[in-house]
This record gives C-alpha cells, structure tokens and sequence, in this order.
C-alpha cells in the first residue's frame, strides 16, 4: 500500500529526485541553450575558414602519401600488447579467488605461460627492427642521395597559389 | 621549376631512385609557418620529412622585413636611431651600440669615459636580459614551462632597472651619437648591484631547474651539432661560434667602449656535458655568459668614473662629416655591425647594418638534414633567432 | 567597380555578406544571454600569434608579474581552430598580410582582434618612409579593439583585454534593446558599463571593408573630383634635401588616391 | 700580409684601387681574389655584403671579411655599371654569400652570376623595383591593400 513512509522506504524518493534533476536538464538544453544556440554567429565557410590550417599558409604539399611501412607495424605490435593488457586485468581481478580455491601457484605459472608467449613475439619484432620506428631502412627514402637534400624537392605542386576565391 | 607559395622548388624525382617500384614511400612536404610556437617569430620553413625524419628544409624570411636601412637613409641621424632599437627587441640597447659605434668612428666624435661606462652597464644588463629570454624561451620548446617562469622573474626586475634610467622597458633609445642621454643615480647603482647578486643566486636554481634536467639532458645533447667549420662558413657568430669551440669574442678581441678595463672570461667550447657545438653547449654557453656579464656590471659600477655623459658638440641636427667606418660589436644573439657611409648631408648615405639571426638561421637548411623534427625544434631553439634582426 | 574589386580592399580578401538581422530580432532572452557573453567574457582565448616587438610584451603580461590569467586570458592557443582573440602584436607587412588574413578566417566565430602597437593601429613609426609595412591592420583583418603604444606596456595590454571584455559582454545589453545606441565611451571604462553603452557586433559591421551603399559613392565621387583639382595644380617637389652630391631628383611621393570612405556611425541599436 | 699587398702579388692586373682600409678589384676576378684573401691573409669568415648605390652610373658591392687571429676585418671593393650590375657569385665557397647575395639582389638589384638560387629573399616574389636604390619611388598599392594612407 503507498504512503508516504512506505514511499521513501522503498526508494521512490530518490527516483523522484533523479527524475526532477533530468526534466531540468531537458528543459535548460532544449530550451534556453538551444535558443542561443541558434543566435550564435553560424558561418561555416567564411573566406578560408575551411581551408587546411598550416601555420598561416595555404597548405602546399599532399597529405593523402604513402607512409612508409614501419608505421603499419609499429600500430600492430601496440594493438597486439594492449590486448595482452586487458586480458591481464580480469586475471588480475579473479587472482584473490584463485588462492582461496587453492590454485593460485598454478594460476600465476599460466599467467607467464601467456607471458612467455607473447614475450617471444616481442623478441621477433625487435630483433627484426620494427620498433625503431624513428629511423628507416637503408633503401627506404632516407638513402644517401635523398640526403643530399640542396633545395627542398617536392612532387608538384597540388595547390594553387593565390588564397581561395 | 613550382613555385608554391613563393617558394622555388626544384623539381625532383619522387623518392630515391634505389627503392624497388612496389613499395615506394612518399614524402611530406608541408609548412612550419610563419605562426608556430617554436618558431620564434614569423620565420617560416617549408619542411620535407620521411615520417619524423627531416630530409630537407628551407626557411624563407622575411616576414618582418621593415625597411630598417631605407629608413635610416630618409631620416636625420637623430631621428634614425628608435629604428635600429626595433632590429633586435630582446638586445635594443645592443643594437643602438652597434650604429653608434661605426658612426662615431667615421666622424670621429669623442666619447667621455663616463658614458661609455654607462655604456658597457646598461648593454650588459640588457645582453642578461636577452640571454635570460632566451634560455627560458628553449626550456619552454623543450616543453618545461616553469623555468620560463623563474627566468621572467628575474627579466622583469632588470626591465624595472632599465626603465628607471632610459624611460623605456623594451626599446630604449638611450644611446645617442658621443654619449647617452640620462646620468644614474647612485641609489640605481645600488639597486643594479642587488638585482646582479640576485641573478647570480639564482643561477644554480636554473641549472637544477632546467640545464641539468633529465628530460632536457636526453633532448638536447649530441643534438644538431654545429662544428667550427660550418659556423664560420655560414658566419653564424656569438654563442653559437664560442659553443663550437671559436674563442672569439669581439668585446674581448676587438674591444669597444672600453672594455678593456674589465677583467672577463670569454666561455668557450665543450662545456662539462655533451658534445662540443651541440645545442646543450649552446644552452649552457648563454647561461655562463649571464655570469660573465654579471662580472662586468659589478665592475664597471665600481669604476664608474666622474664627467659629463654626452659630447657637447653633438646638437639635435648634426651631421656626420664625410667618410665611411665599419664597426662589429658583440650584441647578445652574435656580432652586429654597421658598414656607415656618410657624404656629409643630413642623413647617413648608407647604413648596412648586420643581424646575426640573419645568418644564424642560414645554416638551418643545411643542419636539419636527418633530424627529426624535435630536434629541429631543438636546433632553431638553441640558435635564438629574432626575426626583427634578421629581416632587418 | 564592384565591392570585391574596390580600390583599398585586399584582392586575397572574400566578398562580404550581408548579416541577416531577422534570425536576432525574433528572440528576446534576458538571463540566458547574459550567462552566455559572461563565460565568453571569462574565457578569452587568445591566438600565440607574435610577430615582433610587441609579442615579448605580450609574453611579459602572459608572465608572473602583470599575470593575464587574472583576466582569463592566458591560454595563449597554438592554433586558430581554438582561439577566440587574435591579438596581432608586432608589425604586419605585405608579405604577411595575407597570412595574418587567412588566420583570422580560419578561427572560429565569434572572434575578436586587439591590434597591439603603433604598428597595427596605423604603421606606427614605419608610417613614412616603411614601403613593405601595411599602415595599419585595419586593411586587413576587422579590428575591435585598438592599443597604441611603442610597444604597450603590459599595463596597457591588461586594459584593452578589459575593454574587449567590456565590449563582449555588452552584446547581451545590446541585444535586449537596453542599450540606448553606440556612442563611444567618453569617459573611463567603467562608466561606459555602468551606462551599458556598447559598440555594434564585430561580425555584423565588416569594418575592414568600410562600405555602405547609396552614401559612400556620392562621398567617392567628391573625393575624386578633389583629387583631380588638386592633381591639375603643380606638383611641388616635396621630400628632404636630396643628398648633395648625387645628381638624381628627389623622388616626390605619389598622388594621395582617393581616402576609402568612412563608415558612418549606424543611427541606433536593434 | 695585409690584403692590398697579398692581391697585388697575386693579380696584379685585378686590383684596381688599394689602400690600408680596403681593395678594390675587377668584378670577375672577385671569387679568386676571396680564395686569396683566404690563403694569404688568414680570413675565416665572410662577414657582411653591403651594395652601396652610387647613381647615376656606378654600383658598389662591398665584402666585409672577418679575420680571427688577430681580428680585424678585411674589406674588398667591386663597381660595376648601375645598369646591369653583374658580380660573379661567391656562394659556392663561402655558404654566407648565398643569402648576403640573395638580399642585395633584392634590395638594389645586383644580380650574382652562378648563384644556387637567385631569387628574392625579403620581400615577396612580385615585388617590383629595388627599395634600396636612390631613386625608388613608393608602392601605392600592393595586392589590394593600400600603401600609402
């Protein structure tokens, strides 16, 4: 039966507050920050508003290049120890369960079984180099006559020069 | 030949011929522009990196270029001298000196001994200044902030000293042709000297704070090397010739305005860490040379001799009879100097003045090639460029 | 002669559009809108955007002693995207300018911009004899707030950052149609608050552009027959003494071309 | 060895005007005439390029070389017709020709023979006229924006 005491016991009272917080919240985004929104100055494409910023100048060279491979790998190396990480965590959380149930020598020696695993990996990768990802390979573009350097020499040129219209 | 933005390009083959077709990387070719923390100004560098390494750049000046010697020639001699304060805002008084000098020389005016004491203080309060910036301004593109903080602390305190006796905090216009305009009090002498052993207290705090700190250790030692060779092919001067090992100093090898009555050391070459002419050493070099300059001040206080400050012959229109001087004088960023030539009108017929950033930075293309890209924020940190000077 | 190509107006500039005053007029809030010019007040961004002398003085006033975070303002943003303030401190010259306009299209609105120094304000001391500085920023970028000075001590930077806030937060005012019509303030920034006076919008008046329709042209046409009167009279060698011994004349300055009309003061609020 | 007398050694034919302060030498023989100023009397460092304006006919660019042991500057002379000013280029020994070149031949005019890339340095690529010379005549207006208010 629903009286006030039994109201509050049951904890109505703090859905009714919760509740109350959220229509406020509503009512001030849809209503009173929703109407400034509206009046706020809107123009997307004012002169080179939409422009590439590169420190002030019309952006000269070409973003969409091949990169060179050590990058790909670098990323796959990272993804493949994050997921090692996560994994480690809910091994981590259930550890305390492990000793109360007795097991928890075994479970440790299966954790750096997993370990070991992925450390051999990791060996591979820098034996062969991929985690030097500041340095490229001899023959990649940084050979000695690319060195050479003199003028700074550039594909061609993919932007006209005078500002946008 | 492309033209990008101003900018020659060469054409050139795509990537080095010695790849095999199938995986041919790119370049990027993009910007460092004229509006870039690091940059110090409105210097602007068009980069070509593989990744994060620099293959080439170019740095295109420039931006601030103010017709500094156009102005110079149009202007009485009097009125010539606020513009050469703007050439180099950290080290103005410095750059005052520089005019002066050779226009004193070509005129032959003499110039009492009191002033040129007052002369020798206020530029080596201001070479302090300059260097404190400087310093502070690499910690702060190395990425340490508070250093900068404690540097300013100190900068703001010599700024009031300056203020107090040429009127101005930035630029000063104190120096004029045979003297300078405002005696000192003592009670200033006694301010300058407190304000000299405060700085002097305060420098094992920098070192700790910034020049022995780990990160800054790893980032900039055995970075960007600039040997003997290449400074003096590319006429970069001041610290960063005496980091490479070059014991030149022109207030100790071709001294003016007296600075052969002080005693100093000129600090030189491969400091206690690093390599020599690498940015460490030349981080290190400024801050030696705050304690050298610090040295200078106490004495020329002590000896400050008695007189009047300015030659009275020197009025509001003179004229500098004919004949022509060049005098090179050591401002905080390297040597200025000013090629005068007078055919005995109203105004200088030529006045070629010399900023040290202009060649400073000449040598970037060549050193950045195979850095990667915070070392070439290394690199221009180390060389403290002022564009005021370099584009003149 | 159309707008875009109107002598005075940088060629790298875009046309401008009207500002529709319909969408404003319709919705009257009072608290809201307050609460909105307050944060933005609070919060102004500047660009770190230093071209010369005056960008160390901007630097001491970001520093310690004169402390521009009292005021909100000492995020100095990297890049446009997340400015508000473009604070153009130092000398703009012609091979800048064009930058200095790409960076103020590029920030998001609503923006603002204090011209910092002599310079900016109108060539300062490059004025006479400075052939690659552009007199004044004006030319270039809508300027809202102007700080003479060689350079401005940071005293006086703190008191232009006050006054743009005072400027921000009088929209609200303004728009509420409390605002009895623009005149400047006379006497010290404080009273102008108390009085609630405030200039128009930047973004809705494109100062740099200067026009206005059917009054500008007949202000044109005088200007023009002036300066053909006084281009028919004999041009004085005008210039200092040329130097003796070099034979060539003194080069006189170019026939002043016609002023670029003022804006006139707008008659009254929304 | 004082400059006058090591390039009066070397090329006698070259030098054309020579006192303590500086030398001046024939416009071609200036590359060689620095080579010598390097063996012989010990210049480490080319210092400063200055192009002086002599209208109506003359042109000067001016070598400041700087020696350090013991330190002095060593000055070099070269004049050539304000019409076509021509100077061979020194950038190829001295790396800080290229920009000390770069800006006289933007500022007066002076083209240099052989330089590596021989454009405007200071002011914009379309920038007419040289602000540096004696007759110069103002901008009035530069891509649309005013120069003179």
């Amino acid at each position: 039966m629903l009286n006030a005491a039994t109201f509050l016991h049951e904890g109505w009272g703090n859905v009714l507050i919760f509740a109350a917080f959220g229509l406020v919240f509503v009512w001030l985004n849809l209503f009173v920050i929703g109407k400034i929104l509206l009046r706020r100055p809107n123009k997307p494409d004012q002169g080179a508003k939409g422009a590439t910023y590169e420190c002030g100048e019309p952006a000269i060279g070409d973003a969409w290049i091949r990169f060179d491979i050590r990058f790909y790998t670098l990323t796959l190396v990272f993804l493949v120890f994050d997921i090692e990480v996560a994994l480690l965590f809910p091994w981590a959380a259930a550890y305390d369960t492990f000793i109360e149930g007795g097991s928890g020598g075994t479970a440790f020696v299966e954790v750096l079984l997993f370990l070991l695993v992925l450390g051999v990996g990791l060996a591979y990768v820098w034996a062969r180099g991929d985690l030097q990802w500041t340095s490229t390979r001899p023959g990649r573009a940084l050979s000695e006559e690319s060195l050479k350097g003199g003028v700074v020499r550039v594909p061609e040129a993919s932007q006209p020069e005078e500002a946008p219209r | 030949m492309t033209t990008i933005q101003g900018v020659r390009l060469d054409e050139g083959e795509r990537a080095a011929p010695a790849l095999p077709r199938d995986i041919l990387t790119e370049e990027l070719v993009f910007n460092m522009g004229p509006q870039h923390p690091s940059t110090h100004g409105v210097l602007r560098v068009v980069l070509r990196t593989d990744g994060e390494v620099v293959l080439d750049s170019q740095p295109l000046i420039g931006n601030l270029h103010r017709c500094c010697e156009k102005i110079l020639e149009s202007l009485t001699y009097i009125q010539g001298l606020p513009y050469v304060d703007r050439m180099d805002y950290l080290g103005a008084l410095n750059m005052e000196l520089g005019l002066v000098l050779s226009v004193e020389k070509a005129a032959a005016v003499e110039v009492p001994k009191r002033a040129q004491y007052l002369r020798v203080i206020l530029c080596e309060i201001n070479r302090v200044i300059s260097h404190l910036f400087a310093a502070g301004q690499f910690g702060l593109d190395m990425g340490a902030f508070t250093p900068f903080l404690y540097m300013f602390r100190e900068r703001e305190e010599g700024l009031t000293l300056l203020n107090e006796v040429t009127g101005g905090r930035l630029l000063y216009h104190y120096i004029r042709y045979g003297g300078v305009t405002r005696d000192v009090s003592d009670d200033w002498k006694r301010k300058c000297i407190a304000w000299c052993d405060q700085v002097a207290a305060h420098m094992d705090e920098y070192n700790n704070l910034l020049t022995y700190n780990h990160i800054f250790l790893n980032r900039t030692v055995g970075v960007a090397i600039i040997d003997r060779e290449t400074a003096l092919r590319y006429a970069a001067t001041g610290p960063i010739l005496r980091a490479a090992g070059v014991p030149r100093d022109l207030r100790k090898d071709m001294p003016y305005s007296s600075y052969e009555d002080f005693d100093f050391k000129v600090p030189v070459g491969p400091h206690d860490k690093g390599v020599v002419g690498d940015s460490w050493n030349r981080h290190r070099q400024r801050l030696l040379e705050i304690e050298e300059s610090l040295k200078i001040i106490r004495q020329a206080i002590a000896k400050l001799p008695a007189g009047d400050v300015a030659n009275p012959k020197v009025t509001r229109g003179w004229k500098a009879p004919e004949g022509e001087a060049y005098v090179a004088s050591e401002a905080p960023r390297g040597e200025i100097s000013c090629y005068f030539i007078s055919d005995g009108g109203k105004a200088p017929y030529r006045a070629r003045m010399r900023g040290p950033s202009f060649y400073n930075i000449s040598l970037l293309s060549e050193m950045s090639r195979g850095l990667l890209i915070g070392d070439l924020i290394a690199l221009m940190g180390s060389i403290d460029i002022t564009l005021g000077e370099c584009d003149r | 002669m159309t707008e875009a190509t109107r002598p005075g107006r940088p060629s790298y500039m875009p046309p401008p559009e009207r500002f529709d005053p319909e969408v404003e007029q319709t919705i009257l809030l009072t608290k809201a809108e307050w609460l909105v010019d307050w944060s933005r007040k609070s919060a102004l961004w500047p660009l770190g955007f230093g071209l010369a002398c005056c960008a160390i003085e901007m630097i001491s006033t970001a520093m310690t002693k004169f402390d521009v975070s009292r005021f909100g303002a000492e995020v100095f943003r990297a890049t446009p995207r997340q400015a508000d303030v473009m604070i153009v401190a130092g000398t703009v010259t012609h091979k800048m300018a064009p930058r200095v306009r790409r960076l103020w299209d590029q920030m998001a609105d609503p923006k603002w911009v204090i011209a910092m120094g002599a310079c900016t304000v109108g060539g300062g001391p490059y004025f006479k004899y400075g052939y690659h500085v552009v007199k004044g920023v004006d030319k270039v970028v809508p300027v809202d707030i102007y700080l003479p000075g060689c350079p401005p001590r940071p005293e006086a930077l703190l008191e232009a950052i006050m006054r743009l806030q005072e400027l921000v937060e009088s929209r609200s005012k303004r728009l509420n149609g409390k605002d009895p019509g623009f005149t400047p303030p006379e006497k010290g920034s404080r009273q102008a608050k108390k009085d609630g006076i405030s200039p128009v919008e930047p973004w809705e008046t494109e100062k740099a552009h200067k026009f206005d329709d059917a009054k500008k042209k007949q202000e044109e046409d005088e200007a023009r027959a002036k300066a053909a009167k006084k281009a028919a009279a004999p041009a004085a060698p005008a210039g200092e003494g040329a130097p003796g011994a070099a034979a060539a004349p003194k080069p006189e300055r170019p026939a002043r071309p016609p002023k670029p009309p003022e804006t006139p003061n707008p008659e009254g609020s929304a | 060895m004082t400059p006058a007398e090591a390039l009066r050694a070397a090329m006698p034919d070259a030098v054309e005007e020579a006192s303590d302060a500086f030398v001046r030498v024939k416009a071609e023989k200036i590359v060689e005439a620095a080579r010598v100023l390097r063996e012989k009397c010990g210049a480490e460092m080319l210092h400063q390029i200055s192009g002086v304006d002599r209208p109506p006919d003359k042109m000067e660019v001016v070598y400041h070389f700087a020696r350090l042991k013991p330190a002095e500057f060593l000055c070099l002379k070269v004049s050539v017709p304000r019409s076509n000013p021509v100077v061979p280029t020194l950038a190829h020994e001295w790396a800080s020709a290229n920009w000390g070149e770069r800006e006289t031949l933007d500022l007066l005019g002076v083209t240099f023979s052989g330089h590596p890339h021989p454009y405007r340095i200071l002011l914009p690529e379309d920038w007419e006229g040289h602000p540096l010379r004696k007759d110069y005549a103002y901008p009035v207006e530069y891509h649309g924006v005013d120069c003179v208010e």
